[in-house]
């Protein structure tokens, strides 16, 4: 019959109107600034410098300066400058540390690639999304000291991975000080001793000593 | 609301709560506020009285209407619709009147600017024109004419010249576009629009508004009312009117003089300001009046459904029945997507107009069979209903065609 | 000879003067309505009112459509033929033939023996006006009907082959 | 140079033609829909010539979103342009994702695991549901339904957004996949919140059909506009769901069967007329079928690692060579044509987008029609500008 | 299923004695080798590719361009000196330097949609880069390749003989250059993006006369910047103030455009 198809779809919006009233499922808007909504863990925004406590940021930056996110990142917007001094970090090894490290927020797509290819756990994504600003140039461009956040808010926003890091840092920290224990006591015995064969650590490696991170 | 020049003592007498104080309400403030001016002036005042009164009302109504549109699309849409503006988004239709009013009013240069001006304002004119003969209530009747429903579709007519103006005026191809499709589409439903309600007029025997409502007073079997719409071929002449309302008023599956996915904004590309706004008032009005006439001449006007009903003031039930059929209007804007100019003409003319025709003998063949009683009522109405729904299905086959949903096959 | 009336007749004779001298054919066939519309006030002061809305919803309605559109058709909406230099033989003999029918008017209005100051013409319901014209004047009423009717067809036929006649699109 | 007698000649060639006066037609008009109108899905521009309302000849102009996204490419490293691919089809950033990566693992020989296989299957065709669904929405839209479509497709879109957001990080650019694996596991609450959804969707569909595909005026404005015959189609290399409408029978899951697509049973449904009905109507077809197939992924998901030990992050320098990998996008066939010279760049890397070629036929399909089909045939055409212009 | 490339080689040889027809291996994994197509005869080859009863290549799949500029190819052979005193014979490495002759190439993916099997991979390659471009078009064998052999005409310079509608696709009308190519060099004033690299603001500022960067006009008030980004940025906004925008050369319009 020629109508039957039009009183249908008058059926389907009729059932959606009084659904509406009281079916959660058929009103789906968040009222954005009263209920914000649940990020996921995994959501990612623009990266942050992780350091290691929030007392002194500058002091206990996890980034030395190796310049490979710079590299690797698509839309190069990373801009470091090395130090030319060294100063120890959390495992009292001497590092090179950032004098300038800028991020330009308007050139990068936060595509986590930095995050992956960052050996040292020092560069991790940021889950903050209300940075409108009215100064287009400078305002955009953070430097070191806004980029820094401490350890503990990167456990607030990510548990599960910080969890992991913090593991697999405590693990290498350990191995790095059997080895240097192991490499210290030999030296009174002449004897070459056969040297623990470390697990093969990933390349540019701090050997830990102390300094367990801030929970 | 209550310039009855020849107040016949007839309509007093009709309703059994006729006399009460809501029922007379409006004419006692007609009579103390034109007794305060001397004689010859009081039709005067009472005139002006019910021009304010109608403009008041229908503008509030204008601007009700906007927001509950823009609510009941959202709700159908599962979104909640404006709440920022007032508690529940009640003052939204203030703001957007107060944005109307200070947006740049822009007019291209290479517009014909006396048209472009003048666009609006007759749109609108002729579309409150039509106000003057809707009886609103028992004593509402603003103007009593005697040819009220040949005044209404006159005055409404000229719409067409006004959109044809802003589409000439704006020099601009979207606008000329539409200003062609808007003429097609109102003179092809300008047809069924008519030859829908002269059944009633062949039946009712009279062209004035009160006498159509007076033929459809009285109840049937006790509680069904008299009115034309549960008639088999009243229902059919309903439907046909609702759906040729809908093209005149360029409203949902038919609005094409303004489709935004095609012609941008149609003849209202280059409007903007307040002349848009007076180009969507005129619009809201042009569908409150032709729902008001449906109420008159199908819904029994101002009456009341049930007899036991009947102390409710009439204009209360004239002011529920057009808001169920406001809400139908928005109810049909948010399902259907539009047709295009040449289906939109086919559906007038091989589909509306021959079956409007068959309904006129239809409706000839009820009032002559009127005599008949007892089992010959059941044999009438089954003809009837018959001489209704033959028609409808021949002419749907062949208007539909070979569209049906079509199976698939897999690899 | 009430204000009203003198209102109208100015409505009506001004907007058809002002057409005709206007360059642009789309405002001269607007103006031209508009004394349409003088006309059918004219009906109402005159107390017909159900002439009256037939005029409004027959001339301002339908056949301003079909004005505007024979404009549109023809490409020119504005005058831009040359005029010819205006010589005195084309003055006389435009001043001869508005005599003329001037003087074929006058004379009519003239020997017709107007009553003037006739009271004004009862109330007319249209259901008296409907007998009226289904007992007396039925031919006519059919006959007009006839000719409307074969000319809705003949409108039709000639849309339908003019749109066969386009044959092969470009 | 042997002149060559075209098959499908294109139908009215040359630039567009300013409005002539035809002495049959009359005054003919020139209209320029977009670059910035309402339904053109982007900064898409259509030089259509009206003959009062039907098309005499119609020119698509693009280029104005044109990135020169090959010449990035060349300057980057691999891995640097994945996360370009999720704006080529940003609507697809999934698919787009995979094609980039099965062409990579291609030009250098890379394994992959079965964990990470069975998770491209499942994302892909949730992909192709988001996908599908965007199309239904945007092409009620454009047949004038005022939103309410649109609505309830975003509706359902949003629940796998929020799929995406929570195993990739962003909702719509989501750069997950790696040459030899995926990037992040998904884990058991996902896996249960991607069952629930494929399972609901179903619910969602039929009440879509019963709003849309009987409408007799939805009905009226696509059946039998812009039809499209299977020689023209397979000769103009128009690919995906527009293909199918035709009745050629060719999807790359079947055909190429790459990934473990050999694994699930599923049909390929076929239309006859080519038109835009069929067009939405395969669509539709095509989402139960990639809920019949989500149904049987999600349970069948192996454990195991989700990326190749061996497959390296950085300095990934793939052996000189060039390899073409294509996959059965929601849009058609997207593939990623690589020539590398054994630098840590490509050499060239080429991008082969559905929506522009199946834009070639645009003005076949839309001559003869009316201005209001012209915009439903580029809908149902879906098309979007970040893949056509790269 | 499908006959392997040397035997479509064969077959095309013996089709059309008059044309050339060589196949290229593809060293990588891929292993996805191709035939390269003498121009002379290449349409009537595309032509006998569509329509052979086994192969039935109905199905143009990828049109690309890539560009060959002139490369350097230094080889090393060892050649056997006989030492001229007698002693042992000598094995000495000898550098001959080689210039490669650069040219544009059109790569075309073919598939057959009727027979379901896999892609023939044709290579067209043109004179050299920058008179002798012009190639066979395949556009009237397979619709699929109009616009996308537009695009390698817009990108790369490949001028198509027989194409029904050569025009650049991407970019405007009037834009001279072939962006894809590798010598391609873009233009300096294009709208510029403050990157802390600086690599584009050495370049814009070698573009812009000195005197601009020493006065900083206060168009973009440079004066308020903190110190810290100065460096990097003091110039920046100075550079960028509104004039530095009007300067931009447009594309200069050519008299008569088509």
């Amino acid at each position: 019959m020629l109508g039957s198809g039009l009183l249908q779809g008058l059926k389907v919006t009729a059932k959606n109107l009084v659904g509406s009233f009281h079916d959660p499922e058929r009103l789906t808007t968040l009222e954005y600034p009263e209920q914000k909504a649940k990020l996921p863990e995994n959501y990612r925004n623009f990266p942050f410098l992780v350091s290691e406590n929030a007392t002194d940021p500058m002091g206990t930056l996890r980034c030395v300066g190796c310049q490979i996110c710079e590299k690797e990142c698509p839309p190069q917007c990373i801009y470091i400058e090395k130090s030319k001094d060294k100063k120890p970090d959390a495992t009292g090894k001497m590092q090179v540390y950032p004098v300038v490290f800028d991020i330009d927020t308007s050139v990068c797509m936060s595509c986590q690639i930095c995050v992956e290819v960052c050996p040292f756990e020092a560069i991790k994504m940021d889950q903050v999304f209300e940075i409108a600003t009215k100064d287009r140039f400078t305002a955009l461009l953070l430097d070191r000291n806004q980029l820094a956040k401490p350890n503990s808010y990167y456990h607030e926003i990510h548990p599960t991975e910080a969890a992991e890091v913090d593991a697999r840092l405590l693990a290498e920290r350990k191995a790095a000080e059997e080895k240097a224990k192991a490499a210290a006591t030999p030296k009174p015995a002449v004897a070459p001793t056969p040297s623990p064969t470390a697990t093969a650590p990933k390349p540019p490696e701090a050997p830990a000593a102390g300094g367990t991170p801030a929970p | 609301m209550i310039g009855a020049t020849s107040f016949s003592p007839l309509l007093l007498a009709a309703g059994a709560g006729a006399d009460s104080f809501l029922e007379r309400l409006p004419l006692v403030i007609r009579d103390t506020v034109a007794g305060v001016f001397p004689a010859p002036l009081q039709w005067l005042v009472g005139s002006t009285l019910s021009i304010v009164a109608i403009v008041a009302i229908f503008g509030g109504i204008f601007a009700g209407l906007t927001l509950v549109e823009r609510k009941m699309l959202g709700r159908i849409q599962n979104r909640p619709g404006p709440n920022r503006t007032g508690p529940m988004g009640l003052l939204q239709p203030i703001a957007d009147g107060i944005k109307a009013l200070t947006k740049e009013d822009i007019v291209p240069r290479s517009a014909d600017h006396l048209l472009h001006y003048l666009a609006p304002v007759a749109l609108l004119a002729f579309s409150i024109l039509t106000f003057a003969v809707i009886p609103f209530g028992r004593n509402l009747v603003p103007l009593e004419l005697d040819a009220a429903v040949l005044y209404f579709f006159a005055a409404g007519a000229a719409s067409e010249l006004a959109i044809f103006m802003a589409g000439w005026a704006s020099r601009n191809k979207f606008s000329l576009l539409a200003a062609m499709r808007a003429l097609a589409q109102l003179i092809s439903y300008e047809l069924p629009l008519l030859l829908s309600f002269v059944p009633i007029i062949m039946l009712a025997g009279t062209l004035s508004m009160t006498g159509i409502i007076d033929a459809q007073a009285g109840w049937q079997l006790g509680f069904i009312p008299r009115w034309y719409i549960f008639t088999p071929w009243g229902f059919a002449a309903f439907v046909i009117f609702l759906i040729a309302a809908l093209a005149e008023s360029n409203r949902s599956p038919f609005d094409l003089p303004e489709a935004e996915s095609e012609l941008i904004a149609g003849h209202l590309t280059e409007y903007s300001g307040f002349k848009y706004a007076l180009f969507f008032m005129a619009e809201y009005f042009g569908m409150i009046a032709l729902s008001g006439m449906a109420i008159t001449l199908f819904l029994g006007g101002w009456r009341a459904p049930l007899p036991f009903l009947e102390f409710i003031p009439s204009y209360a039930w004239f002011g529920a029945k057009l808001l169920v059929l406001l809400l139908f209007f928005i109810w049909i804007r948010g399902t259907f997507p539009r047709l295009r100019i040449d289906q939109l003409t086919r559906l007038a003319w091989k589909f509306l107009v021959p079956l409007a025709l068959v309904n006129l003998g239809t409706a000839a063949f009820w009032s002559l069979t009127s005599g008949w009683s007892g089992a010959l009522q059941l044999v009438r109405w089954a003809l009837t209903i018959a001489m209704v729904i033959g028609p409808f299905v021949l002419l749907g086959r062949g208007l539909s065609g070979t569209h049906r949903p079509r199976t698939y096959r897999y690899a | 000879m009430t204000i009203p009336f003198l209102i109208i007749a100015f409505v009506t004779l001004v907007p058809a003067a002002v057409a005709m001298a206007l360059r642009n054919l789309i405002h001269s066939s607007l103006l031209l309505i508009a004394s349409w519309a003088g006309i059918a006030a004219f009906y109402f002061w005159a107390g017909a009112e159900f002439v009256a809305f037939a005029q409004v919803l027959v001339y301002v309605g339908a056949v301003s459509m079909i004005v505007l559109f024979a404009v549109l058709l023809t490409r020119h909406t504005r005058i831009d033929a040359g005029l010819a230099p205006d010589s005195i033989g084309r003055a006389l003999a435009g001043l001869l033939a508005g005599g003329a029918v001037f003087g074929v008017l006058l004379g009519a209005v003239l020997s017709t023996p107007l009553r003037v100051g006739a009271k004004a013409a009862a109330q007319v319901p249209v259901k008296r006006l409907g007998l009226e014209l289904m007992n007396h004047h039925t031919i006519a009423l059919l006959a007009i009907g006839i000719l409307l009717t074969v000319s809705l067809l003949g409108a039709v036929v000639l849309a339908a082959t003019d749109s066969k006649g386009k044959g092969a699109t470009p | 140079m042997s002149g060559v007698e075209p098959m499908f000649p294109s139908p009215s060639s040359g630039a567009h033609v300013n409005a002539v006066h035809d002495p049959f037609h009359g005054d003919l008009l020139e209209v320029s829909m977009g670059p910035h109108h309402p339904s053109t899905h982007g900064v898409f521009r259509m030089m259509v010539t009206l003959d009062g309302e039907t098309i005499v000849k119609l020119k698509p102009v693009f280029g104005y979103l044109h990135r020169n996204h090959e010449k990035l490419g060349e300057n980057t490293s691999y891995l640097g342009s994945m996360p370009y691919t999720d704006r080529l089809d940003y609507l697809n950033s999934m698919t787009n994702n995979w094609a980039y990566a099965l062409a990579v693992e291609k030009l250098a020989g890379q394994p992959v695991p079965e964990r990470a296989e069975y998770l491209r299957v499942i994302l892909a065709e949730l992909t192709r549901l988001l996908n599908h669904v965007c199309l239904a929405g945007f092409l009620l839209q454009d047949t004038g339904a005022s939103g309410t479509p649109l609505m309830y497709a975003f509706r359902e879109r949003e629940k796998i957004l929020d799929l995406f957001e929570s195993l990739s990080g962003s909702r719509m650019m989501c750069n997950y996949q790696r040459f030899g694996g995926c990037r992040v596991d998904a884990s058991p609450e996902w896996l249960a919140g991607a069952q629930t959804i494929t399972n609901n969707f179903g619910r969602f569909l039929d009440e879509y059909e019963e709003l849309i595909t009987g409408n007799e005026i939805m009905m009226a404005r696509t059946q039998g506009v812009g039809a499209l015959t299977p020689e023209l189609a397979i000769s103009a290399g128009i690919t995906g769901p527009m293909l199918r409408a035709t009745g050629v029978n060719y999807d790359l899951r079947k055909v190429d069967a790459y990934g473990v697509y050999s694994r699930f049973d599923f049909r390929v449904p076929l239309g006859d007329h080519g038109d835009t009905y069929d067009r939405y109507m395969i669509r539709i077809l095509e989402m139960r079928e990639s809920i019949k197939i989500l149904q049987q992924a999600l349970p069948a998901l192996p454990a195991g690692p989700i990326m190749d030990p061996k497959a390296k992050i950085r300095g990934f320098r793939p052996k000189a060579g060039e390899a073409y990998g294509r996959i059965e996008g929601p849009k058609g066939e997207i593939g990623f044509y690589l020539i590398s010279d054994g630098s840590p760049n490509p050499y060239r890397y080429r991008v082969r987008p559905p929506s522009l070629v199946n834009l070639t036929v645009l003005e076949d399909m839309c001559l003869g029609q009316t201005i209001a089909d012209a915009v439903i045939i580029l809908g149902s055409v879906d098309i979007v500008l970040g893949e056509v212009d790269r | 299923m499908m006959e392997t490339l040397e035997q479509v080689r064969d077959r095309l040889l013996a089709r059309f004695p008059g044309g050339e027809v060589t196949l290229i291996a593809n060293p990588g994994p891929a292993a996805q080798h191709s035939l390269a197509l003498g121009l002379n005869q290449a349409a009537a080859m595309a032509l006998f590719l569509r329509d052979d009863p086994d192969l039935r290549l109905d199905y143009c799949s990828n049109v690309t361009g890539v560009d060959w500029p002139e490369k350097e190819i230094v080889e090393s052979t060892k050649v056997t000196v006989p030492d001229p005193a007698g002693g042992p014979a000598k094995v000495v490495e000898q550098k001959t330097k080689r210039i490669q002759p650069g040219y544009l190439e059109v790569v075309y993916h073919l598939y057959s949609m009727a027979l379901k099997h896999g892609p023939v991979i044709v290579r067209l390659r043109t004179g050299n880069r920058h008179d002798q471009v012009t190639v066979p078009s395949f556009t009237p064998v397979w619709r699929s390749c109009e616009f996308q052999e537009r695009e390698v005409f817009d990108l790369f310079g490949v001028k198509f003989s027989d194409h029904p509608d050569l025009r650049r696709i991407l970019m405007w009308d009037e834009f001279t250059a072939h962006p894809m190519r590798k010598d391609y060099v873009e233009p300096d004033d294009y709208e510029w993006e403050p990157t802390p690299h600086g690599t584009v603001l050495e370049k814009a500022k070698a573009h812009y006369p000195a005197t601009a960067v020493a006065a900083p006009t206060a168009a973009v008030g440079a004066a308020h910047h903190t110190p810290a980004a100065a460096a990097v940025t003091t110039a920046a906004p100075v550079v960028r103030s509104d004039t530095g925008l009007e300067t931009r050369a447009t594309p200069a319009p050519k008299e008569g455009t088509p």
